[in-house]
C-alpha cells in the first residue's frame, strides 16, 4: 500500500532560480513584430499577391511543422512561433506571382526537411527559409526568375524598354554586365524609389525603409546585436566601392547594391538567424564579412549564374559556422591573453 | 584611507532584480533560543568534524563537541548550553547527508570561551592562526573553506592585498549589508587582523554601488587607519562577488586558470569571516552563530536574524512570522547559487547567508528545449567559456569535448542560466559535466 | 590567372564532393571529428598530388607511346594508385601511428577513393600538361578537405541535434550533405 | 597473338611486378611486428567493444590478454565459451566463470513510493540525486531517471513507472549500469538465483513505511524460512547468494512483498 505523500512538494531544481524572463516564443514574437513593417510595405507594393503568398507560407509552414512533430511524436512546435517566422522570411523571398503550390512546396521542404529532420528548432544547421528558397531556385528556376512588370525601369531605359522590364535591378545590372553594355545612369530620384521599395523583386526585400524599421526594433530589443548586419553591409559596401574606383565605368554604384536586391532583408532578419550563425561576437563580424564578399562575388562576378547572391551567401556561411564557433572561442578567464 | 571607483570590470555578468529591499532595512535581530538545535559535522569544506560528546552529555555554549578531523578540517562548537539529546544523520542543505549533534538547549547563558588575545598587534602571527583554526572559523560566504588554511599561504606566494568582500552580489540577501552597518568597527578590526596575519601592503573594501549607507559605515569605520587603504566601490553587477571576478575588478589581476588568488598576491576574505576572525581573537568566542537574511516573498516579515548554527529552518520561518502563502521553492542561500531544499527540516550551519522562500509567481522553471544558440550565455559567462557549447556537448554524453572546451573553468555562477531564453538548465548540465570529468580522473587514477 | 581561375573553380565552383559527387564514401566516413578530418584530408591532398604526377607520366612515356591509353588507362591508373596508397599507409604507420591509427580503415578507403581516380582521369580527359595536372589535382583535393572541413564543423553539430531514429547517423548526414550542396549550387557559373 | 593483348599484359605485368617489389622492399624496412596471437585472440572475442572488462575495446583487451598477461575471463557477454575458448588457444587452463545478472534492488514505483519534492531538472539519476538529494521519498531506493537504461548497451534495463528493471535474459552482465547509478542499488547476482530482497533501505520499520510500501520493514519473517540464505544486516534483509535458496517460502511470508522472483 502506498504511504500518504505530503500534500505540497517544494519543487527542487539546480541553482540558479531566478530568471531574465526571456523566452524563445518572446524572440520569435519581436522577429514577427519587426517584419510587420516590411509586410504592410509588401501588401502596398504587390497588393493581394503579397497577402497571398504570406499566408500561404505560413499556413503551409504552420501545417508542416505541426504534421513533422506529430508524425515523430514529440511534444511542443507551433506555439513557439519559429514555423511562423520561417514562412514569412520564405515568403518574403518569393516573387509575386509565383504560383501557390510552389510557395507549399518550398515551405514543407523548409520545415520538413531543413529544420524537422534535424530534430526541429535548435538543430537544424541552415536556415529553413533559406534553404527553402534555394530548393525552390533551383527547382522552379523559371517562376523563381519572373517578375510582374515595373515602372522603374521605363525611367531609365526609356519607353521602350519592355523587352527587358520584367527583371530586378539586379538582374537587370548582370545582364548590362554580360552583354558589356554601359550602365544606365542611376539618377537619386531612382535610387528613392529603391530605398520606398517601388522596384521589382521578392515582395519582402524591396522596400528597404519598412526593413530598417523593423531592424531598428529588433536591435532596441536586443533581439540581434550590431555585429553581422554591420559587418555583412559595410563589407558589401566597401566591395562595392572598390569596384567602382577600378573601372568606374562599367561598375555598378555602391549605393545600388546595398538598396537592391535582398540584402537589407538578408542582412537584418536572415543573417541574424540565431540557430545557424556564430554566437561569439568576432565570430558574427566574420559571419557578416563572409556573407558580404560571397554576396558580391555571386552578384559581380559576370559569368555567374544568378544575379542576386544574399541567399546563397548566407546559406554558405551557415556551413561555416561552427568551424567559426570552433575558431573564435573567447578568451577563458585566466588563460593568457 | 579613501574611496575609489573600482579600475576594471570584468567582462560579462549580468543585472537581475536584486529586490534588497525585503529586509536590507531589517536591523540584525537575534533569534529566540530554538528548543532543538542539529549541529551538523561538516559546515566547512573538508572533512568533516569528529565527534567529542556522547549522547546524554550536557554542554555549555561554546565547548568544543566535534574536532578538527585533519588538515583540511574546523573544529565545531556547541552553540548553546544544554544536553547532547542525539547524534544522528541529518540532511544538509545542500542535499546530502551528514552526521549531527543535536543539543536541546537549557537556558543557561554560561559560555565556555576561548582565552582572548586582546593585545593581538603585538601577538605572534602563529598564535593568532591557532586561535582562529581552534575558534572553527572558515569563510562564510558560502565554500566554507577553513580560514586558518587560507591565511598561512606557503612562503613563495607572497600576498600584498587583502580584499574585504562586502559586495554581496547575490539578489534578496542582506546579511553582509546588514553586518557592514552595524558590526562595522568590529570588521574593522577584524580586517586588521587579517592584515596583519597576512603582512599585506594593501587592504581593500569592495562594496558594490548600490548599497551606499554600507559604503558610508565602513569609510567611516576605516579613518584613522594606518597604510594602504581603501574602499572599493564596485559596479553592481553580478558575479561581483565571485572571488576571481572581484579581484579582477579591484586590482586588474586575473587569478589564472586552475589557480588561486594567492597566485595574484591576494587574499579575499568576507565581511562576516572578519567579524568572526575579530570575535575569535579579541573575544575568544568560537564561531557558533551568524546572520542569515530570511526572506523572499512567502515569507510574512523578512528579517535578519542572529541564529545559532544548527538552527532548523523551521525554526527561522517561524521568527519570521510563518509563511505567507504557499512557498514554491526553499532556497539555502541566494537565487543564483544557493540550493533548493526538499523540506525546512534542514539545520543552518556556519556558511548559510539566507534563506529564501519564493512562491510559484517568482520563480521560473526549466524545460529540456534545444538550444538555440543565440549566445546571450556566451556574452553573459564571466569566465569566457561558451556556456552553449558545453551544454550541449555534456547534454550529447561527449564528456572528453566539454572539458576540452574548458568546462571545469565553470564556476556555476549561473548566467548563462539566467539570460537563457529556451529556460536550459545551464548550471545543471555544468554540475553533472563537472562529475562525470571527476569520476573519470579519478578512475584513471587507480 | 589562368592556374588561379583553375585553383578556383576546383576548391569552389566545380568541388569534388558537392558538385561533381565524388569521394562520398570518406567525406562522410571520416567527419566525425575535426582532427581525423584533418588528418584525411592531408592524407587525400597528399595521395592525389602524388598521384596525379605518376599518373602523367604513365601516361605520356608509357601509355600514349605505345598506344594504350585507349584501353589500359582505367586498369593501369587503378593499379599504380592503389600501390601508392599501400605505400603511404606502410610510410604513415611506420612514421605517423597515431594519425595511422585515427584514419584506421579509411586509409586503405583512399584507394578506392574515386576521386583519386576521378582526377587522374579529369588530368587526361582535359589534356592538362604535367604542371596543371599536378596543380588540378592539388586544388581539387584541397577542395575535398575544405569541404571534408566544413561538413565536420556540421557533423558535431548534428551530432548533437536529435533527429528523429530514422534519421539518424548516415541520414542525416546525407540530408546535410545535401543542404550543404544546395548552398554551394550559388557559385555554379561563376568559373567554368 | 594480336601483340597488343601481348603488350598490355606485359605491361600491366611489369607495373605490377615493379610496384610489388617497390611495396616488398618497403614494408622489409617499414613495417613493425606486431605479435600475431593479438589478432587471434581478438577474433574470439564478441567484439561489441562494451569495456566491461575494464579495457578500452575488444582490441585493447586481445592486448591486454596476450601482451600484459591479463585473466582470460573477464568477458562478461562472451561468458564461458569465450573464456574457454581464449584459455585453450594459450594453451592454459581455463578459469572458471559464474554466469551473473545485474539487478535492480528496489521495487518501489511510483505506485508504491512517495516523492518528497518535486524535481525540475535534467532527466538523469545523479543530476536528481545531486540536487536536494534526489526527489524520491525513500533515500535509498530507484530514482527512475533511467541512467542505467541508456548506459546499458544491449538495451536490457527499462524504465516503467518510475522504477528499473533488468531484463534477465539480455543482461549481459557487463557491469556499465552498476557505477552508473548514484545510489548504487545495481548489484551483481548469481543469474541462477530466483529470489531476491528488492529493498536497499537501511532506515527502520516505521520510517521504510512512511515512504514506501514495498520496502523492507526489517521483520525478520523470512529469514526464519530461509535456512540463513537471507540475514539481517541492520535494519534491512539481505540474501547471501552463496548459499542455496530454492524455497520460494521468503516470497510467501514477506508482509511488504519485498521479496519477490526475478
Amino acid at each position: 500500500m502506498k504511504p500518504e505523500s505530503p500534500s505540497d512538494l517544494y519543487i527542487v531544481s539546480s541553482s540558479p532560480h531566478t530568471h531574465s524572463g526571456e523566452s524563445v516564443e518572446r524572440i520569435m514574437l519581436d522577429v514577427l513584430i519587426a517584419l510587420a513593417p516590411a509586410f504592410l510595405a509588401a501588401c502596398w507594393f504587390f497588393r493581394l499577391e503579397a497577402l497571398r503568398l504570406t499566408f500561404v507560407c505560413v499556413a503551409a509552414c504552420l501545417l508542416t511543422e505541426w504534421l513533422c512533430r506529430k508524425a515523430m511524436g514529440r511534444a511542443r512546435a507551433i506555439s513557439d512561433l519559429s514555423a511562423t517566422v520561417t514562412g514569412v522570411l520564405l515568403a518574403f523571398n518569393l516573387p509575386p506571382a509565383l504560383p501557390t503550390w510552389m510557395a507549399v512546396a518550398g515551405s514543407v521542404f523548409s520545415i520538413a526537411i531543413a529544420k524537422q529532420v534535424f530534430g526541429g528548432l535548435g538543430y537544424n544547421p541552415f536556415n529553413p527559409a533559406l534553404a527553402g528558397r534555394a530548393f525552390m531556385l533551383i527547382s522552379f528556376t523559371g517562376a523563381m526568375t519572373t517578375w510582374s512588370q515595373s515602372t522603374w525601369l521605363q525611367k531609365i531605359a526609356g519607353a521602350g524598354a519592355d523587352a527587358v522590364t520584367t527583371a530586378t535591378p539586379l538582374g537587370f545590372a548582370k545582364e548590362a554586365l554580360k552583354s558589356g553594355q554601359a550602365l544606365p545612369v542611376f539618377n537619386t530620384g531612382l535610387l528613392s524609389d529603391f530605398f520606398i521599395g517601388n522596384m521589382n523583386g521578392c515582395i519582402g526585400e524591396t522596400s528597404a525603409l519598412a526593413l530598417l524599421l523593423g531592424a531598428a526594433y529588433l536591435l532596441y530589443r536586443k533581439v540581434i546585436t550590431w555585429h553581422i548586419p554591420a559587418a555583412y553591409l559595410l563589407t558589401v559596401l566597401a566591395y562595392a566601392v572598390i569596384l567602382s574606383l577600378a573601372s568606374p565605368a562599367t561598375a555598378i554604384p555602391p549605393l545600388f547594391h546595398l538598396l537592391s536586391g535582398g540584402l537589407i532583408l538578408g542582412a537584418f532578419f536572415m543573417a541574424t538567424d540565431m540557430v545557424t550563425t556564430p554566437v561569439t561576437r568576432r565570430g558574427m563580424l566574420i559571419f557578416g564579412i563572409g556573407c558580404g564578399i560571397i554576396t558580391m562575388v555571386i552578384r559581380t562576378v559576370k559569368t555567374g549564374a544568378y544575379p542576386e547572391g544574399v541567399s546563397f551567401a548566407i546559406l554558405i556561411m551557415n556551413a561555416f559556422t561552427p568551424l567559426i564557433n570552433r575558431a573564435t572561442r573567447n578568451r577563458v578567464f585566466g588563460t593568457k591573453k | 584611507m579613501q574611496t575609489t571607483p573600482s579600475p576594471f570590470t570584468f567582462s560579462g555578468g549580468i543585472h537581475p532584480s536584486y529586490n534588497k529591499e525585503l529586509c536590507s532595512g531589517a536591523p540584525i535581530r537575534e533569534l529566540p533560543m530554538p528548543a532543538r538545535l542539529v549541529v551538523p559535522l561538516s559546515q566547512h569544506l573538508g572533512a568533516p568534524a569528529k565527534p567529542l560528546v556522547n549522547v546524554g552529555d550536557t554542554v555549555k555554549a561554546g565547548q568544543l563537541i566535534a574536532e578538527q578531523n585533519g588538515f583540511i578540517s574546523a573544529p565545531v562548537h556547541a552553540p548553546a548550553g544544554g544536553k547532547v539529546a542525539a547524534i544522528e544523520e541529518t540532511l544538509t542543505a545542500a542535499g546530502r547527508t551528514c552526521a549531527a549533534i543535536v543539543i536541546e538547549p537549557d537556558g543557561s547563558q554560561e559560555w565556555e570561551l576561548l582565552p582572548r588575545i586582546a593585545d593581538w598587534r603585538t601577538a605572534d602571527k602563529k598564535d593568532l592562526l591557532a586561535q582562529i583554526g581552534a575558534a572553527g572559523v572558515v569563510g562564510m560566504g558560502g565554500a566554507g573553506f577553513p580560514t586558518r588554511i587560507k591565511l598561512s599561504p606557503p612562503a613563495d606566494k607572497p600576498i600584498d592585498t587583502v580584499i574585504l568582500n562586502g559586495a554581496e552580489c547575490e539578489p534578496y540577501l542582506t546579511s553582509d549589508h546588514r553586518m557592514m552597518l552595524e558590526f562595522a568597527r568590529e570588521i574593522r578590526v577584524g580586517a586588521e587582523i587579517i592584515r596583519q596575519i597576512l603582512g599585506a601592503k594593501s587592504l581593500r573594501i569592495a562594496i558594490e554601488d548600490n548599497k551606499p549607507d554600507a559604503i558610508a559605515a565602513m569609510e567611516q569605520a576605516f579613518q584613522g587607519i594606518d597604510g594602504d587603504v581603501a574602499v572599493t566601490v564596485l559596479r553592481t553587477s553580478y558575479p561581483q562577488g565571485s572571488e576571481k571576478q572581484q579581484i579582477y575588478s579591484v586590482t586588474g589581476r586575473e587569478v589564472p586558470r586552475g589557480g588561486l588568488p594567492m597566485d595574484v598576491g591576494c587574499v579575499v576574505e568576507n565581511v562576516s569571516t572578519a567579524y568572526a576572525v575579530y570575535d575569535a581573537v579579541a573575544n575568544g568566542r568560537p564561531l557558533v552563530r551568524r546572520v542569515i537574511s530570511v526572506t523572499g516573498d512567502a515569507v510574512q516579515q523578512p528579517s535578519n536574524l542572529l541564529a545559532p548554527a544548527g538552527t532548523l529552518y523551521s525554526d527561522l520561518v517561524a521568527a519570521c512570522g510563518g509563511l505567507r502563502g504557499k512557498p514554491a521553492k526553499v532556497i539555502s542561500g541566494g537565487p543564483m547559487m544557493g540550493f533548493t531544499v526538499s523540506t525546512l527540516n534542514v539545520p543552518t550551519g556556519k556558511t548559510a547567508s539566507g534563506l529564501l522562500l519564493l512562491s510559484a509567481g517568482k520563480i521560473s522553471s526549466y524545460t529540456s528545449q534545444a538550444c538555440i544558440s543565440c549566445g546571450r550565455c556566451v556574452d553573459a559567462c564571466p569566465m569566457g567559456l561558451n556556456p552553449s557549447e558545453l551544454s550541449q556537448c555534456i547534454e550529447a554524453d561527449d564528456i572528453e569535448s566539454a572539458e576540452q572546451i574548458a568546462l571545469m573553468d565553470c564556476v556555476e555562477c549561473g548566467c548563462c542560466a539566467y539570460v537563457c531564453p529556451a529556460h536550459r538548465p545551464m548550471v545543471h548540465h555544468m554540475r553533472r559535466g563537472k562529475a562525470l570529468v571527476m569520476a573519470k580522473r579519478s578512475a584513471a587514477k587507480k | 590567372m589562368e592556374y588561379l581561375l583553375l585553383i578556383i573553380s576546383a576548391i569552389l565552383v566545380n568541388n569534388f564532393v558537392l558538385s561533381r559527387f565524388l569521394g562520398i564514401c570518406p567525406f562522410l566516413g571520416v567527419s566525425k571529428k575535426i582532427s581525423t578530418a584533418l588528418g584525411m584530408s592531408g592524407a587525400v591532398i597528399f595521395v592525389i598530388a602524388i598521384a596525379s604526377a605518376v599518373t602523367w607520366c604513365l601516361q605520356k612515356y608509357l601509355l600514349e607511346p605505345f598506344g594504350l591509353e585507349k584501353f589500359l588507362q582505367t586498369l593501369s591508373f587503378i593499379l599504380v594508385i592503389a600501390a601508392l596508397v599501400q605505400l603511404i599507409d606502410l610510410v604513415m604507420k611506420r612514421f605517423a601511428p597515431p594519425l595511422h591509427a585515427a584514419l584506421g580503415i579509411f586509409l586503405p578507403l583512399i584507394t578506392t577513393n574515386c576521386a583519386v581516380l576521378g582526377v587522374a582521369v579529369l588530368n587526361m580527359k582535359e589534356g592538362y600538361g604535367f604542371i596543371k595536372s599536378v596543380l588540378f589535382g592539388t586544388s581539387a583535393a584541397v577542395g575535398f578537405a575544405f569541404a571534408l572541413l566544413i561538413f565536420t564543423g556540421l557533423r558535431e553539430k548534428i551530432e548533437r541535434a536529435d533527429p528523429p531514429r530514422c534519421f539518424r547517423g548516415v541520414a542525416i548526414s546525407l540530408v546535410t550533405a545535401g543542404l550543404l550542396s544546395l548552398a554551394f549550387m550559388g557559385f555554379s557559373g561563376l568559373v567554368k | 597473338m594480336d601483340p597488343i593483348i601481348l603488350q598490355s599484359t606485359l605491361w600491366i605485368g611489369g607495373i605490377g611486378l615493379f610496384s610489388a617489389v617497390a611495396l616488398a622492399v618497403a614494408d622489409k624496412y617499414l613495417s613493425i611486428p606486431e605479435d600475431p596471437r593479438v589478432g587471434s585472440v581478438l577474433a574470439l572475442l564478441p567484439g561489441i567493444n562494451c569495456g566491461g572488462c575494464g579495457y578500452a575495446g575488444c582490441a585493447d583487451y586481445a592486448r591486454g590478454i596476450v601482451l600484459h598477461g591479463a585473466e582470460g575471463n573477464l568477458c562478461a557477454p562472451g561468458g564461458a565459451a569465450c573464456a574457454h575458448a581464449i584459455a585453450s588457444f594459450l594453451g592454459v587452463a581455463p578459469v572458471e566463470v559464474e554466469k551473473r545478472t545485474a539487478l535492480v534492488l528496489c521495487c518501489g514505483d511510483d505506485t508504491e513510493t512517495i516523492r518528497r519534492s518535486a524535481y525540475n531538472g535534467i532527466n538523469e539519476c545523479a543530476a536528481a540525486q545531486a540536487t536536494a538529494g534526489g526527489d524520491k521519498g525513500c533515500t535509498y531506493g530507484c530514482l527512475g531517471y533511467g541512467t542505467c537504461a541508456r548506459i546499458c548497451p544491449v538495451s536490457a534495463i527499462t524504465v516503467a513507472n518510475g522504477l528499473a528493471r533488468v531484463d534477465k535474459s539480455l543482461c549481459i552482465a557487463c557491469g556499465k549500469c552498476i557505477p552508473a547509478c548514484p545510489r548504487k542499488i545495481i548489484k551483481f547476482v548469481p543469474a541462477a538465483a530466483t529470489v531476491h530482497v528488492l529493498c536497499c533501505s537501511k532506515d527502520k520499520g516505521p520510517a521504510v513505511k512512511k515512504v514506501c510500501g514495498t520496502g523492507c520493514i526489517a521483520c525478520r519473517m523470512c529469514t526464519k524460512v530461509a535456512d540463513g540464505a537471507i540475514n539481517m544486516d541492520g535494519f534491512l534483509a539481505v540474501v547471501d547468494y552463496s548459499k542455496p535458496l530454492t524455497s520460494e517460502k521468503p516470497i510467501e511470508v514477506c508482509p511488504t512483498h519485498c521479496i519477490r522472483k526475478a
